[in-house]
């Protein structure tokens, strides 16, 4: 018998735990030319601002080993071209939306909350955790108290399932964790990009132009799998895993630790088809050891106990 | 049609002291100033981008100097090994004939998309390439079979005529009239071509680079700055470029 | 001309600055067997505790994306041991003694400091920040108020230069250097290991058996780069950097970053010869660039201002 | 004295579905039971240990089976391709002569270091080796050479004896009495191999395996537990080890 590799995700269904990472696709256009967007299991747009952004100068990015550093900052068309100039290309495809939006202010917030809520998006996901812009950004999720305050006020405005995307940049991921889950956040999905730096010696430049980045890739996958450890055992709601996954393996290893989904975001770079083989890994998985369904990895690690 | 294939090195070639040509399967249409990404070893994680030199046959071209730990490695691969492609990838130049001869400006690496593009460009013209000295000249010969005339340049005079190819250029804008100037090389190079080009009001095509995460458009990392209608904006010099109206760029 | 790659370190003087990282190179025993222990800039010794310690049931290794995590859990045959025991061994050899320690309290710490004063060690290196043991350890150097505390106690029995070991694993990496320069620090070191997890997803168990445990080797360079990028500008006090150089170019990096002294250690494991092949890559690097003097690095990034 | 080496794979050869044989150039004194360490690829940080199975000639043999991926990289070099290569690590069994004959017992990919010390052992002897079926079973016919009766257990019977070398190991100790048992297998077949011996009184040896970081002794992670003089302690597998007396080791 074929496992199960349905997802129901806050009340949403997703017919395969993989998604797309926010930023490292795009609003799916180009990667529409290598497959049909429909096998996703959802695709999770470019960061949203309430105005369009230009972003950082270049360069804006720098290899590491293992890895990437990005700085991008946020640019995009703005929420209001979102809705009106992509969501309906997406919908085309048989696939979940997540709309994932960044503000500088409470407000902003709250206001792209309310736009998206009337939109055909299925999800919508607080980036409370940029590293790569000056004002708001990551400074929201690595405060306890100003996470409670920005996830609760936009909670009100949102009639949409609401996912707080956490920042690794903390002392504690699980104080965060639960300050999110206290203002009413439905999901967390975890983690973003790590703060880094290269310097290029015959320059002595910094590689990126904003001299520091977000790391991401298979580099930061441990860190990414004990903060899913942590954080789901420090709350009830459920968890989006992201963070250095390559192949089904590394998203099984998420999902043990305690995904419902998983993101796959900078591995598409170095191979575009990587969502469909991490789709296809997971099933593999699930057929060699006989599990019937794939909702039975979640958190399922057995830790030691002594 | 974008391909993502594993292919084989079919030819190798060492062109100078510092210059690669590969030749590879891929039988895909390409313009030229397309350019492909290739995976440069598992433990790194970024594909490098490459300009096409050639593509015929099913077979394509490359040539490329090993500057960092990449192209290195790609520097060691040999006959027979195989390789991870994308491609083709971006806007090659426009090449549509119209009558008038064209201007080809080659800068160091940057020479073998020129090359491509006075290959393939069916109205003639003039072709000038630099190097810093005899040592890197490379492509020399093959421009003249591409049926073009070629000055080539070197920074110290050690072959050719002396000096950047601005000098060579402006020389050659002086006496002909060029429906085009088609350009790739170091960014300095191409700035000061897209100033002589506007004076001299001849339409003037660069091809960009920047470092790129996914190559296909989706991250926007290879950002450069462009003119806009509504002010200026970051294009993707993978997807909306590489080659850019030097006019529209900002330098 | 040569130039020179010595560097004075709080008024001690290192021939290069090149040093071991604390628990890669054990008390040097076993690398002088592949090169003589007088070519390093210095050796800083395995985590000592004021009493023996077994140390973490094994597994204590995983490895991860051009990375490792451990949990050895100071396993270590104590201070007295090791300062009637190993020190001598090591003092035979022409190069610095740093004596890395790890105290569960307070007074553990400034018994330590006042036993290795009165030794022929050359500096003591408080480690605040392992992730791998339960009591004290890494809960010491994520909070700014208890680094005060511990450093500022410390302090008081040290006869010698004082460093202390700075965790990853916080919001604010300046803020806690900032309370240990306050504290009386008269350098600090980073980075200590980044907290991660391995799952074996055939058994479901992690693949370590204190189910988490610290990250190290290249996969962690840009994050070591960046805070020490951004310590550097929060303090006056000289820096060790370390975490993930493999080559003098890394190195390199990391000096222009901020370090005075680099340590090097998971590389050990890939090649046992890497210490001296980071100082020949240093000097070669100098060579290049036509540096008289290795001090000219120190923190000489030309960082972006716009 | 303990070497550092590229080294170039001369010879490899596939013993069975699962595990394959490679020699490469090292010149070393190497007692069975020791191992090297050795690099599988650019992209992984730790080198993977191997016990060695023979060394003539300024030669070394490993023989070992693709488990993950760093084996797997392995299992995929072919003769003239260079390896990272370290060792030879730890300490070996002891074999000096005391006029009585040992009881060899390898268990499957366990079975390699045992051969070299058979091969190498002056005074006689048996040797019972193990596998899971017919298919994965290697190096009988070398045992044969190497002077000593073999016993091939299966756990399915699709060979030799079925059962587990345990069963045949009893059966042998019975019969015999033996100087010493040299094994090495997987964990839970070295338990019951010391718990047998110590049943017989006859002194066991066994080689452990362990995740290792440095091999050479400096990190402290590769861990076994050993009863000690003053109450039990963690030793290192790469240094005190591999080879334990049975009798010390807390399985
Ligand atoms: C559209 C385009 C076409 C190109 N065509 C050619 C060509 O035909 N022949 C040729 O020799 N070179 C070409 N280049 C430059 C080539 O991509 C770089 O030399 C190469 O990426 C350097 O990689 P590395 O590993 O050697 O250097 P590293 O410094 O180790 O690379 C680190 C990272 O920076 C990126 N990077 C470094 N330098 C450049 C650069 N100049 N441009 C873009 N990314 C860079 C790398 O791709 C990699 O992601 C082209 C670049 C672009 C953007
Ligand atoms: C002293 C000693 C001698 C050995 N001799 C042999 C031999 O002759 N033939 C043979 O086939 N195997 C031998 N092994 C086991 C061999 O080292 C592992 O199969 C191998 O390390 C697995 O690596 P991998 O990349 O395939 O697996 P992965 O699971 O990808 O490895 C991940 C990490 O875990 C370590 N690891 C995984 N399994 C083991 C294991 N069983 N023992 C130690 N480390 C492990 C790896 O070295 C690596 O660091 C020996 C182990 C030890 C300790
Ligand atoms: C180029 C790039 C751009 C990104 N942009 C965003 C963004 O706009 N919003 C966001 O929430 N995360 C963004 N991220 C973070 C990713 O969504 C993801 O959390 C992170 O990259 C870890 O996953 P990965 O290792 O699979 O890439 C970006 C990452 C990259 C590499
Ligand atoms: C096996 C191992 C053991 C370690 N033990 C200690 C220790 O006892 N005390 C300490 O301060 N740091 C310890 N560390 C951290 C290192 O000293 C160093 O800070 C870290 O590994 C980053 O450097 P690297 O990437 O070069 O290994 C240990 C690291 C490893 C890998
Ligand atoms: S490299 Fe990703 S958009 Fe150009
Ligand atoms: S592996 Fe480092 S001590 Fe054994």
């Amino acid at each position: 018998m074929k496992p199960s590799i349905s997802v129901d995700f806050c009340g949403i269904s997703f017919k395969n735990p993989v998604i797309t990472a926010s930023g490292t696709f795009g609003f799916g256009r180009e990667y529409a030319e290598f497959y049909d967007l429909s096998e996703l299991g959802g695709i999770c747009v470019k960061g949203l601002t309430p105005q369009k952004r230009p972003g950082n100068p270049p360069p804006r990015i720098a290899e590491t080993p293992m890895g990437i550093l990005n700085s991008v900052g946020l640019q995009n068309p703005g929420v209001d071209a979102f809705l009106s100039g992509e969501l309906p290309y997406i919908k085309q495809f048989d696939t979940r939306v997540i709309a994932n939006i960044s503000g500088n202010t409470i407000p902003e917030y709250c206001e792209m909350a309310e736009k998206i809520s009337d939109s055909e998006a299925d999800i919508i996901e607080m980036n409370i955790s940029c590293p790569n812009v000056k004002a708001g950004g990551m400074a929201f999720g690595t405060d306890a108290g100003m996470v409670k305050d920005v996830v609760s006020s936009a909670r009100k405005f949102s009639k949409k399932p609401l996912v707080v995307k956490l920042s690794p940049n903390v002392t504690d991921i699980c104080e965060i964790a639960r300050a999110a889950e206290d203002a009413g956040a439905d999901a967390l999905s975890l983690i973003n990009t790590i703060l880094g730096m290269r310097i290029d010696i015959n320059t002595r430049r910094p590689v990126l132009h904003r001299n520091v980045g977000g790391l991401s890739g298979p580099a930061v996958l441990p860190v990414a799998v004990r903060m899913l450890y942590q954080v789901k055992k420090a709350v009830k709601i459920p968890l989006i895993g992201m963070g250095g996954i390559r192949t089904g393996s590394d998203a099984v290893e998420m999902m043990l630790a305690g995904a419902s989904l998983v993101a796959v975001g900078t591995a598409c770079f170095s191979e575009p088809m990587t969502p469909l083989l991490v789709r296809d890994g997971i099933r593999e998985y699930l057929e060699k050891h006989d599990i019937s369904d794939v909702n039975e990895l979640c958190g399922a690690v057995a830790e030691y106990k002594d | 049609m974008v391909k993502d294939i594993k292919t084989r090195i079919r030819e190798k070639t060492k062109l100078s002291d510092t210059a690669i040509s590969i030749v590879f399967d891929m039988d895909s249409e390409i313009t030229p100033g397309q350019f492909i990404t290739v995976g440069c070893g598992a433990e790194r994680i970024l594909r490098r981008p490459l300009s096409v030199c050639d593509a015929v046959n099913g077979r394509v071209r490359v040539v490329f100097e090993a500057r960092g730990e990449g192209t290195a490695w790609l520097a060691s691969r040999e006959p027979g090994e195989i390789l991870n492609v994308l491609g083709p990838l971006g806007n090659g130049f426009r090449l549509q004939s119209d009558g008038l001869p064209a201007l080809f400006i080659g800068g160091g690496i940057g020479a073998p998309p020129v090359l491509f593009s006075a290959k393939r460009f069916v109205d003639g013209g003039d072709a000038v390439i630099g190097f810093k000295s005899k040592k890197f000249v490379i492509l020399e010969r093959e421009f003249r079979e591409a049926g073009k005339t070629v000055s080539v340049c070197t920074d110290d005079g050690s072959y050719g005529v002396k000096g950047f190819v601005t000098s060579e250029a402006e020389r050659l804008l002086k006496k002909k009239r060029y429906g085009r100037v088609i350009s790739c090389g170091p960014t300095l190079m191409l700035r000061e071509i897209a100033k002589l080009a506007a004076s001299y009001k001849v339409p003037c095509q660069v091809s960009l680079e920047e470092r790129m995460g996914c190559g296909v458009g989706a991250c926007l990392v290879c950002a450069c700055k462009i003119k806009g209608k509504d002010g200026d904006e970051y294009r993707r010099v993978c997807k909306d470029g590489p080659v850019f109206d030097a006019g529209e760029v900002l330098f």
